[in-house]
Parts: structure tokens; C-alpha cells; sequence
């Protein structure tokens, strides 16, 4: 592994706000250097994206991005982060997402004139690669594409460049269906760690070409599908915290190229990799209701560096458009983390702790990212030799965990999924140790239809 | 007959593959009609599997290891449905729509239809609004159901309505499903039903073409 | 007064979740016993309300209701109040109100049969009598089908009844399109106080009848409309500021014809009241987002005892329709609270002080209803001999206040609003001491198209 | 003559009633055109509070002190422009459509649309919808402004603008605004032009009927 010890070593101070490696933003923003900011997550309403609609489209965003930066400097916030993730239209054609890019940068720039509030843009072009069957991961069109947008978009001042990734995704929904642990770890810690390498090698020439930051990727089509169909009762939850535990080794990758964070919003697995690498991670919870539900809408919060609302339609509330609407919200949850902070660390932990200790007991997903558990799973993390293995001993350590708190009481794990944690062990137990050994067992399950392990490096 | 039926059942329910082939073929070789054995010997098995899981006593896996075990002895009975010319009552043509790649759900209800017995033909994802109405017309489908996930595709799902509306099936139901999908968005695209979730689809579907369970 | 002296004397009573006369619900909820409760708040999306749309209204209440208490029950919500607040053709026509109301009544019976969750229901017949220009507010249809639905409410089983009344609210939208301070005074303390007794005592009857509970009023049309137009620059804050002091002598009069709380939800005048009389209030603030932008998200919930998100509409967002996602961020923001008072009465401080400084600085409002500057409004109404001197009184320390905070530094008032503090101060002292003289003076300025003095019990 | 006329501009932006009503006198005794007064005397005094007020630097009580300066010198000045036979360029039917009672709103607008020199028919609230157009035949106005608080007021703006285009007035312009109301919503129901808050209204009736300020 790249990193072998964690920069984070103790719960103490995985904290809100602030970050061994904090980031400073060229408006002057230091990310992780003592204040949370907030980050406005947005996307269209419904409806159609193609040329004809493009004048529409851009007023949508320009609309947004006003509307959300007048009220953030009404509201005296301290700096905003923005991120643009693109529609997978605005990907495949880049001048579209370039366009609206520019829309956004410029209403920046003007609040900046205007008021000076002080922001910084993230770009998230949605990864496309999935829309050839196999998915092709590494060449042609959707790849092409997708690196001209990242090029030109760190080009004319994205600042901070990220992705959810989805290398591995084409098995990783069967996995979770089947509560299949193997294909999970399969999907995750060899694909998916595969994959974001050369996605991330290649990010990284970029940003270095620019002069911006590799911020970071998120497991969100895995650890978020998870937890969303858990949400839904159609998978344990105990299951999703496991996956979600193992989602950090496939995350790390970005940083292990160069990435430098803030990691992204929907990661839940961040808390574990600010533990390993000390950069500032973006994090979601209550405030993204408008996007998901979630077990672990303060406890979330807990080591936050951005906080984020996810996503939110421009459609109208009565009070306001979305976007406007979440950004007030997310400035007041800022707000009251940055008073305590600005009391003491000791205050911020105190704020920290009933943050955690408000849903820590009550879901295995809200367990697992606490800052004592997420310290435990980075450290099973750094002292593996691989990616596979680190993948088998964060499920295990998650799993012991569950279980070790459940018997004493601390976490609330419904009857009927008690069981899935020994099926999960026994399923961990009866993996092949040689990395090889288990490529090749995985590979022969798949079906050449819906993967291409050559894309992977790999052969069938 | 009686107790090897109830055996089936409950083999199928606990998803045990090979006692399910097993069973099923001592059915079979005991004379009994192939239907009467879907009907009475997997069907319920799959109910009440599917009764556990809406009531959210077991989960998704629990009810695909019964959908396999389900599968195996259909892989038995389905030539012998076949030359009786018995084709499965109602079939679902099932994708997500044009310029959307959400998967998950869409497959979610296409393991919950084959569990009530409907035939399903999945086109996958990002399918263009020919292809329903085209594939009802192959299969003499009495369902469409459609999927989508972002914002941005719903309008994809209103022109595949409007190509199935205006193709040459007719009185074919659409159902439609979603995130961003709503009880609304389906009135005003002129759809037949919305279901908000999975586990509630089957029903819908029962519902538009006639049946209730 | 009916109030001579504090139920609360000191600020540091003056906290969440805790009253000192807390109101017990049939469910065995305790509102102001030690948790503070979500307050649920909802509304059609737009559509037609008649008889043919009644199914469809029926189904959008039905569908509200069962989304928001599964999701409630999911995150484990201690319990829930569910506030119905009608739109005009509901209390127009009585019998829509009910039968949207046994929807919602028997959604809360299911829920609470299914899973254990405890809830109560809060009725807000929509106030109609503007209906007629100039209002009749003791007679006519309106007046009746309003007290018929109130009777019904409570028969069917509405345990809380509340009302955004609107006696006076005919002159007061000049008021402060003028910065009249002398014409808000005659609406809120004359006019208001006469409507409000008129009305709570026929309430109260209604009330004892059927064995429910009178719960409180709001000046909403009056202290947020003000609130809102300060945010949006229309009229300056310190003039919303000291408005929203004086609501409070308005809004006092339901509690002293027998209301026992929790106030409503967009009384953002309730910390002073809850000083006053000791019943528990229902505050709203950041996630009322979706209904209103406001200058003091964390503050207003000092001292909340439920915690509301004002309205919103059923419409549909990506994480699941707009109620339940509310409700979602409700609970969170509960569940912060909770966990800290259940660590100690010391720690809630801690956490009502952070919220207080996220915001208490930074606007006159916020500073006004902060528990500091509560306890002193509410000292200079209970000292005065009439509702008349209590407006006045209150209104002159909320000027002091600010004043004195401003020159200190502890709250940003803008430069062009400073010198309405001056123009204020010399309109309350050039008003008469004497009431009847007040009273004649003001009627003489009114317009008998807009305003009939009759219906207040007063003559022209 | 330039010095008087400063002297009203100066006089109705601070909002001196008297002092403009005194001036106003001076420069129709001097014998200057009563149109000429209105647009070189008193509009360039609402324009530099409006300005004023639209860069935050004053509130809507300033601008309804400089209205009411403006509003006194206008009773001196209306019936010599109606013995002239001048009348508004543009004229406004402003109201609150049927059901909704809310009026703080509209006021603003009409408010800010009469500093601009438009005339203002204001309707009130809880307006049938009927009753604009026929008041736009009766004043021969350019513009309708319909305003709506309630979500479940939307549909009777709907109504109208269908009753607005269903009447014999032509080419009218409509412009719509509220809380729930948004551009997309004025797309769908066919109104012209959707204001944000009342401040934009004036721009907006501008760009209505051809002008720019
Ligand atoms: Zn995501
Ligand atoms: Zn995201
Ligand atoms: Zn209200």
C-alpha cells in the first residue's frame, strides 16, 4: 500500500474543519484550515438536454448559481464551494458542459466583484463509459470525451477536478442484490482499484498541465447504492456497512495518485480516508434529504471539511428556487459547527460528539463511519500489503466491530440481520489468499456480455 | 401429489436449487400437468417468499436464491409448457428509457414479475422508444415498464409513451417508475400506473391487466 | 395585564425542550418535557381545489401523511406533531377541512398501530375573514364556517387548535410599506389584541367542549411579513426587528384567554412568550428554508419545543416526495438537541449558546428574539398596565437593545438603517399617553373601504 | 427654468410634498407643457430614488414618500394634461387573481410602475378573471400583471391568462409573479413575462412594451 500508517492516528482529532493538509483555494478559501464551507450540489429540472435546449439549459444554470451566491453573501458565508457534476449529455458533448461551466464561473466571479465572496469550483463530469455494453474503460469515444472535458474544464479555472468513477459498477449492482461479498470485493478493491488508477493517472496530467487539484472520487455508484437500497429494506443493512467499509480502499486510489482532496461529497467513506491521507473531505447528510435518505444525517457532519447538500433540482419551493433554499440551509449547519470551532477544539469536539452520538446506536452504517470505527478501519487499511487484502481485512474489522458492538449494546441491528454477519465472515473465510487465485474464480462467474476484463488489465 | 407440492413450495421459498429440480421432476414423472405445477408448486413458493420480503422479514438475496431455485425447475418444465402450448399469462416488456443507464430497479422488478409468473423481456438500459413498442408486438406483450432515474431522461420517458401510444399495439398498459418519478409525471405523460417502488410493482402490474392478488 | 410577572425570569431558563408547564398529549407525548419534537408542516403542489378535485387533494394528504410518519418511524422519532393547516376553500367549506383531516388523523392512528409511533395533530383553520373588504371579523359566513370547522376539528379528534389570525392585518401591510411604527402599533396592540380576545375565547369553548387544548396564535401575517421584506431589502430590519418585539404583545393575548402552547411554528416572537407564560413553543428556522428565507436558522431554536419546517409543498424531490425529506431534516436536527440534553441541562446551554452566536450578531432580528434580549422584551410587556403601553414599552427596549448592541460592536445593523432607530424612537414619543386619543387618531387616518372599526368593538 | 426643474427632481426623490407641489406651480406659471413637467421634473426623481432603492441603498418607505411628493404635484398637473388630451403612454391592469388575498405584493409593483410614469389600474384581489380583460378594454392597457400567493391559486393565474386570450383584447402583454410562481410556470400557462420580486416588475413591463430604461 502507498500509505502505511495514517495521518490521522487518533478519533480525537478526526474532527470537523480541519485537516493536517488543508487546501488553499486561489480566492484564498483554506479547506480543512479551520472553517467548514459549504457546497452546493445542483441539477436541472426535468427536462430534455440537446442543442435546441441549450439556451434553456444555460439560463437554468445561471439562474442557480445567482440566486445561490446572492443569498450566501447575504448570509455572510465565508466561502462557498460549487460543484458542477455534469449530465451524461454535457459529458459525451463537452462544449456543453464547457458552456455551463462558464456560466457558473462567471456568476462566481461576479458575486466575487460584487461582494467578495470568495469561491472555488469543482468539476464532476459524470463518468460515461458505462453507456457501451461491456462497458469500455479505456478507449473510445466516451473516454475521449470525458478527458477533453476534464482538460478544457481545468483549463479555464475548475479548480478542483473529481469524478464518481464507476470502473467495476457493471458488477457491483449484482453483488449487492445477491449479498455477494466476494463479488463485491471483487468489483471494489481489483476492477474498481484498477481502474481509478489509470482514471486518476491520467486526471493528475491534467491537473498538473493546469495548475489545479485532484480532489477526489467517490464509491458513490457502490457504497450509496448500498446504502440507498438498504434505506429500502431491500438489502441488510449490516451488508451495506460492510461495503461501504470496503469502499474506502477503492477510494483511496485517487489520493494515492495525487489527489488532494477535498474528497467528494457522497463519499461516506471519507471519514476513513481523511484518517489515511489528512486531506479535507466534502461530506453529505441530513441537508441531502433533497437527494436521498440517510441513516446518518448529523453523524455525518462529524469530520467534515465542505458540507454538502448532494444534489437538488432548480424547481421552485415556496421560499425560493432549491438550490437557493439548500444553500441557506447548509450555511446555517456551517455556521453552527464554525461557532464551536471557533470556541475551541475541545468545544468542536463536544459539538462532534452529539453529532455522532445522535445516530451512532442506530444504524451499522452510521456505526462504521464514526470517527473510533473509522480509525479502526483505516488502520486495517494501511497494514495490508494489497488492495485485495486490505479490502478482506476492512470487511472483517467492520464486521467484528458490528458485531462486538451489537453484543454490547451499542448498535442497533435488526433480528433478521444478525445472521448476515456470520454469512459475511464465512464468506471472507472461504476467499482464496492469492490475489490471483481470486481474479481468476471471480472472472470465470462473469459474463463476457456485461464485462470486459481486458479494460481492467486483465485477462479471462 | 399434496405433499410433494408442499415440498416444492417450500424448497423454492428457501431457495434449495437441486431439491426444487428434484421435486419438480418426480411432479413431472408422477403425471401431473406442467401448469398445475408452476401454479400450485413454485408460484406459491415465490409468494410467500415475496409476503416475507414486503413485510421486510427477509431481503433481496433471500428472494433471488428462490428466484434461481424457481428458475431450475422451470428450465424443466418450460419445454414441456412449450409443447402444450402454454405460454406465460401477461408478459412485461421492461427497460430504462433513452440516454439513461439505472439499472438496479428495472431489475429489481423484472425479478419480482418472473416471481408472480409473468413472462418478462428485459431491453436492458438506454433504450430507444421503438424498441417497447416493437418488442410488445414480438411477444404479444400486455405490459410496458419503464425506467428512469435522472431529471434529464424524463422527458425520454414521455416520447416513449408517445411512440407506444402511437405505434400499432394498442390497449397495451405503461407503467412507469423512478426516482424523480412521480404520481404526476405519470398523469400528465399518459401513462397507465406509477409505482414508487419496487415491491409494489408487481401489483400494479396485476392491477392493469385485471388481476388482483 | 393578565400577566404581571415571568414564568422564565432568567435567560438561562429559557431553553429547548424544557417549559415549565408542558403540555401532555393524548399519545403520551410530553411537549416541553425534556425533547423537542418535530412539527411537520405541509401543502398541496400547485392544483385546483373544488369538489371535482377532492379525490386527487385527498390522495396528496394521504400520500404526505404515510410518507412522512414510515419515515419518522424509520429514523426512530421519539414522536411527532402533525400540523394541518387548511388552504381558504377548506375552511370555506368545512367539510373538505374534515374529510382531509380524518385522512390525516387515520394516517397517524395506522402508523401509530403499526409501529408504536406517538403523534399529535394540530389544526390551523385557514383565518378567511379578509375575504370580505373590509373584513368582517365577527359575523357573516366565513366567521361561521370557520368556527364550525374549529368544533368539528376538535370533535374528530384534533387535539391542538391553532390559528394565524388576522384581525388588524387590513392596515398593517401600510404599515410597514410606510415604516409607520404608530399604524403597526394601532393593527398589533389595538386591533389585534380586540380580534384575538374576541376570537380565543369562542376557541377556548370549542376547546373545553370537545377536551382538547387551545395551543397558540401567530402574528405571521404581521412579524413575518415584515421579516420577509426586510430580506428582501423592501423595508430596513431594524424596523422588522422592532415589529416582531411588538407581535409578541399580540400574539400574548391567545395564552391569556387560555392557549397552554405549543405556539405556532412562525412565531418567531414565542422565546418572549415562552418567558411569559412557561408553555412550550414550536419555532421554526434553516430548515423552513423551503418556505422562507430567514436570518436566524440555528437561533430561532433556543428555545423550541417542537421544531418546524413551516411548509411545503408535495412535490416530488430526487430523495423522495418534499415532505418526507422535511421531515427527515427535522429529525436530525431533533435528534441534536435531544442528545445533548440528555447529556445535561449545562450541555443544552452549551448548544443553544453555539446557536445563538451562529447568528445573534449578525442580524437586528436574530438579536431581538435571542434569549438574552427575550427575557427583557418580555420584563417591559408584563410591566405595562395595558396592551397599548406594552407595544409601546416593548417596542422602545427593542430599540435600546439594538442601539446599545450596535454602538458595542454585538450586532451589524447597515449604515443606511441606523438612522431609522432615531425615526422610531421619536415616533413612539410622540405618540399619545392616553389610549382613546390613540385610537381616535388612528381610526381618523383609515380608509372605511379597507377597515370597519365596528368589527373590532370600536367606533369611527 | 433647468434650476427649477432640479429643484422638483431633488424635491420628489426626498420626498418634499410641499416644496414639490410649490415648484410644480412655479414651472406651470412659467408656462412650461404640463407632459414636459411630469417627464423632466417628477420622473427623474423617482428614477434616482428607484435607483437608490434598487442598489439597497434606501427602502420602500423612502419610495412611497417620493411617490406621494409626485402624487401631489400630479393633482396640479392631471387635469392640464387631460385638457390637452395626454394620457399615459402604458397602462398597467395589476391584480391578485381569484381565491388569494394577498396584496403586498401587487401593491409594490403598482407602486413602482406609477414612479415610472405607467398608469396602474389596480384591480385588488381575489379577482375574477374576466374582470381584466374587461378592464383592459375599458383603459386600452398594454400590459396585465397578475400576481398569485398560493399554490393552489396558480391554476385561477392559469384561468386568467385563458380568459385574457380568450377575450377580444389582442396583443396584450402578460406578466406574472408570486411566491410559487416561476418562469417556467409562466412558459407553461402562455403569460408573457415572469417577474422575480417587485423590483424587476418595472424592467420587465418595460421590455413588455417595447422600452428599456
Ligand atoms: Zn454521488
Ligand atoms: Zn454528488
Ligand atoms: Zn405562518
Amino acid at each position: 500500500m502507498h500509505y502505511t500508517s495514517l495521518a490521522i492516528p487518533t478519533a480525537e482529532d478526526l474532527l470537523f474543519g480541519s485537516a493536517p493538509f488543508p487546501l488553499t483555494t486561489r480566492s484564498g478559501m483554506v479547506l480543512g484550515g479551520g472553517l467548514v464551507y459549504p457546497e452546493l450540489n445542483f441539477t436541472l429540472p426535468p427536462m430534455t438536454i440537446d442543442a435546441a435546449a441549450m439556451p434553456k439549459v444555460v439560463q437554468n444554470y445561471r439562474q442557480i448559481i445567482d440566486g445561490a451566491l446572492t443569498r450566501a453573501s447575504e448570509l455572510y458565508a465565508p466561502g462557498v464551494v460549487i460543484e458542477f457534476e455534469t449530465l451524461p449529455p454535457m459529458t459525451e458533448n463537452p462544449a456543453w458542459g464547457l458552456e455551463v461551466l462558464h456560466v457558473l464561473l462567471d456568476g462566481m466571479k461576479r458575486e466575487a466583484d460584487r461582494t467578495g465572496l470568495a469561491s472555488v469550483l469543482r468539476m464532476t463530469p459524470n463518468d460515461n463509459r458505462e453507456f457501451e455494453r461491456p462497458p469500455l474503460m479505456r478507449r473510445g469515444r466516451y473516454w475521449e470525451a470525458m478527458l477533453e472535458l476534464f482538460d478544457k474544464s481545468a483549463a479555464a479555472g475548475a479548480e478542483l477536478l473529481s469524478i464518481e468513477s464507476v470502473g467495476g459498477k457493471e458488477l457491483h449492482d449484482d453483488a449487492l442484490l445477491n449479498g455477494d461479498i466476494a463479488a463485491s470485493l471483487f468489483s471494489l478493491c481489483i476492477l474498481g482499484e484498477r481502474d481509478m488508477r489509470f482514471l486518476w493517472t491520467h486526471l493528475q496530467q491534467i491537473a498538473d498541465r493546469h495548475g489545479v487539484k485532484c480532489a477526489g472520487d467517490t464509491a458513490c455508484g457502490f457504497g450509496n447504492t448500498a446504502m440507498v437500497l438498504a434505506e429500502q429494506k431491500m438489502i441488510p443493512r449490516v451488508f451495506a456497512a460492510v461495503v461501504r467499509a470496503i469502499t474506502a480502499v477503492r477510494s483511496l486510489v485517487a489520493y494515492e495518485c495525487g489527489a488532494v482532496g477535498p474528497g467528494k461529497d457522497c463519499g461516506y467513506e471519507n471519514p476513513i480516508l481523511k484518517a489515511i491521507t489528512g486531506f479535507p473531505m466534502a461530506m453529505e447528510g441530513k441537508t441531502s434529504a433533497c437527494a436521498h435518505f440517510s441513516p446518518m444525517g448529523n453523524l455525518a457532519a462529524a469530520c467534515c471539511d465542505t458540507w454538502s447538500n448532494e444534489s437538488v433540482q432548480n424547481i421552485k419551493l415556496l421560499g425560493g428556487m432549491a438550490p437557493t433554499c439548500y444553500m441557506e440551509q447548509l450555511i446555517y449547519d456551517c455556521r453552527l459547527m464554525n461557532t464551536a470551532r471557533a470556541e475551541s477544539k475541545a468545544a468542536a469536539r463536544k459539538l462532534q460528539c452529539w453529532m455522532v452520538n445522535s445516530d451512532v446506536a442506530l444504524d451499522p452504517q452510521a456505526f462504521i463511519i464514526s470517527p473510533d470505527s473509522s480509525i479502526k478501519l483505516a488502520q486495517a487499511i494501511v497494514g495490508a500489503d494489497s488492495h485485495y487484502h486490505a479490502g478482506i481485512a476492512v470487511a472483517r474489522v467492520a464486521c467484528d466491530l458490528l458485531s462486538t458492538a451489537h453484543a454490547a449494546g451499542k448498535v442497533r441491528i435488526a433480528p433478521n440481520e444478525i445472521h448476515w454477519l456470520d454469512t459475511m465472515r464465512e464468506d471472507l473465510d472461504a476467499l482464496p489468499e492469492d490475489e490471483n487465485a481470486f481474479i481468476a474464480e471471480q472472472i470465470a462467474r462473469t459474463d463476457p456480455a456485461k464485462f470486459c476484463a481486458a479494460e481492467y488489465g486483465l485477462t479471462r | 401429489m399434496n405433499d410433494l407440492l408442499k415440498s416444492l413450495n417450500i424448497a423454492v421459498e428457501t431457495g434449495k436449487r437441486a431439491e426444487a429440480k428434484r421435486l419438480t421432476q418426480s411432479l413431472v414423472d408422477s403425471g401431473m400437468k406442467p401448469l398445475d405445477i408452476v401454479e400450485q408448486g413454485l408460484v406459491p413458493g415465490m409468494s410467500a417468499i415475496g409476503e416475507k420480503f414486503k413485510n421486510n422479514e427477509v431481503f433481496v438475496p433471500e428472494m433471488l436464491i428462490a428466484a434461481r431455485a424457481m428458475k431450475e425447475a422451470m428450465i424443466i418444465l418450460e419445454p414441456l409448457l412449450a409443447q402444450a402450448g402454454i405460454k406465460p399469462k401477461h408478459t412485461v416488456i421492461l427497460g430504462t428509457v433513452q440516454g439513461d443507464l439505472h439499472d438496479i430497479g428495472k431489475n429489481l422488478v423484472g425479478m419480482m414479475l418472473k416471481g408472480a409468473n409473468f413472462g418478462v423481456i428485459d431491453l436492458g438500459t438506454n433504450v430507444d422508444p421503438e424498441k417497447f413498442p416493437a418488442a410488445a408486438l414480438e411477444h404479444g406483450a400486455h405490459v410496458i415498464a419503464l425506467s428512469a432515474l435522472l431529471t434529464t431522461t424524463m422527458p425520454a420517458m414521455k416520447t416513449t409513451v408517445d411512440a407506444i401510444r402511437a405505434s400499432t399495439v394498442k390497449g397495451i398498459k405503461v407503467m412507469v417508475g423512478g426516482a424523480p418519478i412521480s404520481q404526476e409525471y405519470c398523469d400528465q405523460i399518459g401513462a397507465d400506473g406509477y409505482s414508487p417502488d419496487a415491491a409494489s410493482a408487481v401489483d400494479l402490474a396485476l392491477r392493469l391487466v385485471g388481476e388482483t392478488r
